[in-house]
């Protein structure tokens, strides 16, 4: 593959090498997949790993006294180290595996939402949020009293810092729950102002890093986070697992999410203990085969390292944008100063859906649709958008082959 | 349907490619439907809404006295394939029973998902060039869409959702 | 392999040779893997069907018009089309995915316990339960008010229906939760007459298959029952993706466990919709590649069939409880009638844990301990059993040297 | 330890499998502790409780006038490792100030999950015959589950866990 313009010390053919996937042909045209934001294919390494727990080293973990489960009970662990690092956490009982992003937010809701919040404190959250991160705080809402209060978001698809400070300022918000990167802009927010500006009224910061984490290199400490939720099969790991991570004396105080083995300390029928963190979080048996992979796609990302990362998609980004700012009738949607590798646009004369069936014609893989956050189209009066979203096998031929793509596309409506 | 300028770097047109989708009765229809709107007097009225892709379709019937659906008028925000159903299915109920309009929901509903109508007759031969959404999956929601809504209002109901 | 005791047309060398961890060495030792009931090993089949998705067909699901979406949605919903058909639902939209069965119990405690229960109403479980069919229902009493009840367990490890009709006697029990095979005794409970009584007490069945559906056919039909559920990794299948069977009606009427994408019609800050079910209670991006790897895991099962599997194991555990009757000091705890392939035992002298560990140096993987069932452990007697488990590709031949490995554990210890 | 009969089908016995781990000196502390039992009287007790596999162990403290621990019984289910564990905690901290027994606990947690012990005294290798747990990482809580009680005891809590 000849990338045009590529980033120092990034090798970007060899990378398409690990990911087999990207060898695929659709419907008779090499698969163009820019679709990361949705899931990101995996790498040769995510799938060994997987493999070989399977076919050398498997058992059910921490309650086996034989090798195999002790050994693969290493290995689950092990990622709760390599997570903890990834994050740098504090301690690797921070971490608390979920399935997905959506169940660690869920997670905290319940437990942080109805275990510790009182009714009429106020979550905190933006108009440009998945509906992962609206949807828990409404129906903790409903069921507990606490109030839904929504910070607006500019023309430019940035924070409205002004009526967000606005938000804040009576002090009955207990939590802020923002998007560190929004999934249909791409825009990153002020994640450190923010979390300042929360902090010195009183809240604290659960930060939805589902799609930042992909792509910049996270560091809790630094953001001064308290709670930060992110999802694997974004970041080329598998499905069915996802990571929370908290400050140790809140998932101390919090109760836990759900019961059953593995997360108590003893049970009667008349009172269980839990166990501690956080193992009290993580009832029945874990997504170990899951787990694994997801320790072999942070390796696989840092061995290429973010910064590589984030230069190459940067290239890519500016790419896009200026190939697709020469196709007439098509608007990009968004235009955040700090921003990653997911543009949405919208074609005049094409639905986003009818875009998307005649991209797929060509290979080209887009997302169509309110890219669940259908508060944030209301927003800006629109029902859909398309949207390419980069990873880091995406070559700058394949923006390319995009911008061509569409070109037809619009010839074809016009 | 095959237009200069349209043809890519391959030897096949991204016309010829989406031919059997994207006909041109479709694109018409897509880009001016002839039904379009809230009709100024209308018996029943119902919306569809599928949460998947944000598609959202009302659609409204006048009755004649004899009960058969008279007119069919439709607001929607949607893409060319469902407002074209929509504006295909207002041409064909016109003038029918509310039971006829229900069997041709059928008729059609399975011709998207298949493909196939070994029974069409001339009438429900105009939603023929519909009949190649079945290959794409979540575009068969696209084209019932409006006909989901159709039956709600036919049943008095408020609404409906194609998942 | 050289099985003494084939069952009729099952040939366990050539399943055998489907599991590839079974050629394994532990400690030097050829593995012998008698830990089946915390997690079965993974037939190439399996592995293949993940892998294949991996490589070839992966997005995500359900939100995507392109090629990789649609494929990767056929694939994930076929996965429950093969649910319904193994257990015999009604309609396909009665499969819900989860986690594993632990979430499967917490979901409907949730949904249907603090949705639909009142204060005041009662849950009755058994004393043979796994944690898992424990501490949701407590959880639920001390957030709810529900009553929790306990019908008792005989002497030989079955479920003691006249304390089970009399806990139900008073109509106040609005559900049943237990166990339809105990993952300690391997006794199935008379499950029919069991949901005849419940129903006929105006209560419903929530039945945890956990261990059944690995071993016998499962019709919830037959049963009668309105909840079943089970955890794919037991069934021969990956981690991270478990099953709630329910009747449709009782789905209806349940309000959503957790929010987020996929499971919402519409959504804005004041109000959102639910998707029909059972998409209502799949919040986020599901395992997916999980849920194509289960389905390659039932095929197999069936495959091979039940019948033919009920056979082998039937013959496996005749055998066992022979072998190990000859052992001096060793004792079986549970004596049903009507068992499957999982024995639990003592041996005088000799700690359960200090069995596993010399076991373990012997190639022989047991496990040791409580079970998840300490309230049952606490009613035997007993702090710790260890316990040998079996599946379709347990041979006669492992449980011989399991019996030799326990004569040679004796001798240390006395 | 290599005592006949033993031996199975290889050409090692399980005595020679398994003697870094079940030494004599353990199979005879586990099935013969010394300092079993609820002292008679004592000034502090913990309770100690290991979740994942069920063992639990209670610990019983007398302290002599100038604030050594003068004496340690405990009461105990577990398996042969952790009995003997507590019976040799109970031996090498006899005559012990609490500091100092808080820095043998550092030791020998070390020793057990490493399997070294690079600055055992006389007194500490008494405790070397536990040292094998290392090599099974969950048998090294119920090695280290008695300490963790005797730890609590010595700070005036009720309960310890080694999880
Ligand atoms: C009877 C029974 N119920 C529930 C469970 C919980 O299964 P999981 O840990 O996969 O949720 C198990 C297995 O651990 C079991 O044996
Ligand atoms: C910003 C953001 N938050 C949350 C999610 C939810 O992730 P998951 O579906 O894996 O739970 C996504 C992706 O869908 C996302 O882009």
């Amino acid at each position: 593959m000849n990338d045009a313009f590529p980033a120092v010390g990034f090798d970007v053919a060899r990378i398409r090498a690990d990911f087999p996937i990207l060898a695929q042909t659709v419907r008779g045209k090499p698969l163009v997949f820019l679709d990361s934001a949705a899931s990101a294919q995996k790498p040769r390494a995510v799938i060994d790993a997987m493999v070989n727990c399977m076919e050398t080293q498997y058992a059910n973990v921490h309650r086996g006294l034989h090798w195999m489960s002790e050994r693969t009970t290493d290995a689950y662990e092990a990622t709760r180290d390599a997570v903890a690092a990834l994050l740098h956490a504090n301690d690797r009982t921070e971490i608390v595996f979920t399935r997905n992003s959506t169940e660690a937010i869920n997670l905290v809701a319940h437990s942080y939402g109805r275990g510790i919040m009182k009714a009429g404190q106020a979550v905190l959250i933006s108009e440009m949020e998945h509906h992962a991160n609206i949807v828990p705080w409404q129906m903790l809402r409903d069921a507990h009293g606490t109030e839904l209060r929504v910070a607006a978001v500019t023309e430019s698809g940035e924070l409205d810092m002004e009526d967000y400070a606005a938000k804040l300022a009576d002090g009955r918000v207990a939590l802020v729950a923002i998007t560190h990167m929004s999934n249909v802009f791409g825009t990153y927010t002020p994640i450190e102002r923010i979390i300042r500006l929360a902090h010195e009224n009183g809240a604290k910061v659960l930060v939805d890093g589902s799609q930042a984490v992909v792509h910049r290199r996270v560091d809790v400490q630094a953001l001064g986070a308290d709670f930060y939720v992110f999802t694997g099969h974004k970041l080329y790991g598998p499905t069915g697992i996802g990571v929370l991570w908290a400050r140790h004396e809140l998932l101390e105080a919090m109760p836990p999410f759900m019961g059953g083995g593995d997360m108590i300390g003893s049970v009667s029928f008349e009172r269980s203990t839990w166990a501690h963190v956080p193992h009290k979080f993580e009832a029945g048996t874990p997504a170990i085969i899951e787990a694994i992979g997801l320790k072999a796609a942070i390796g696989y990302v840092e061995a290429i390292g973010y910064e590589a990362i984030a230069a190459h998609e940067a290239a890519l980004t500016d790419h896009a944008l200026a190939r697709l700012a020469t196709i007439e009738g098509l608007r990009v949607i968004g235009r955040a100063q700090d921003r990653g590798g997911v543009v949405s646009f919208t074609m005049q004369g094409a639905h986003a859906h009818d875009i998307a069936t005649l991209l797929d014609r060509q290979g080209v893989a887009v997302r169509a649709g309110h890219h669940c956050a259908e508060p944030l189209m209301r927003r800006l009066g629109l029902d859909s958008t398309a949207r390419a979203s980069f990873g880091i096998y995406t070559t700058h031929e394949e923006i390319d082959v995009l911008a061509a793509s569409l070109e037809r596309v619009r010839e074809f409506f016009v | 349907m095959n237009r200069p300028g349209v043809s890519g770097p391959g030897t096949t047109t991204l016309a010829d490619d989406v031919g059997d989708l994207y006909q041109q009765v479709i694109l018409e229809h897509g880009r001016n439907p002839r039904h379009a709107g809230r009709l100024t007097a209308f018996d029943a009225s119902a919306k569809g809404d599928n949460p998947m892709c944000g598609d959202r379709v009302e659609v409204f019937v006048k009755y004649a006295a004899d009960g058969t659906v008279a007119r069919t008028g439709f607001e929607a925000r949607g893409c060319a394939i469902s407002i074209a159903s929509a504006d295909l299915m207002a041409e064909v109920v016109a003038g029918r029973a509310p039971a006829d309009t229900r069997a041709m929901f059928e008729t059609f509903r399975h011709m998207a998902q298949t493909g196939d109508c070994p029974d069409c007759d001339a009438t429900m031969e105009k939603l023929r060039p519909l009949a190649g959404v079945h290959d794409y999956p979540s575009r068969v929601k696209c084209a019932t869409l409006p006909w989901h809504a159709l039956m709600a209002a036919l049943d008095g109901k408020g609404s409906a959702t194609s998942e």
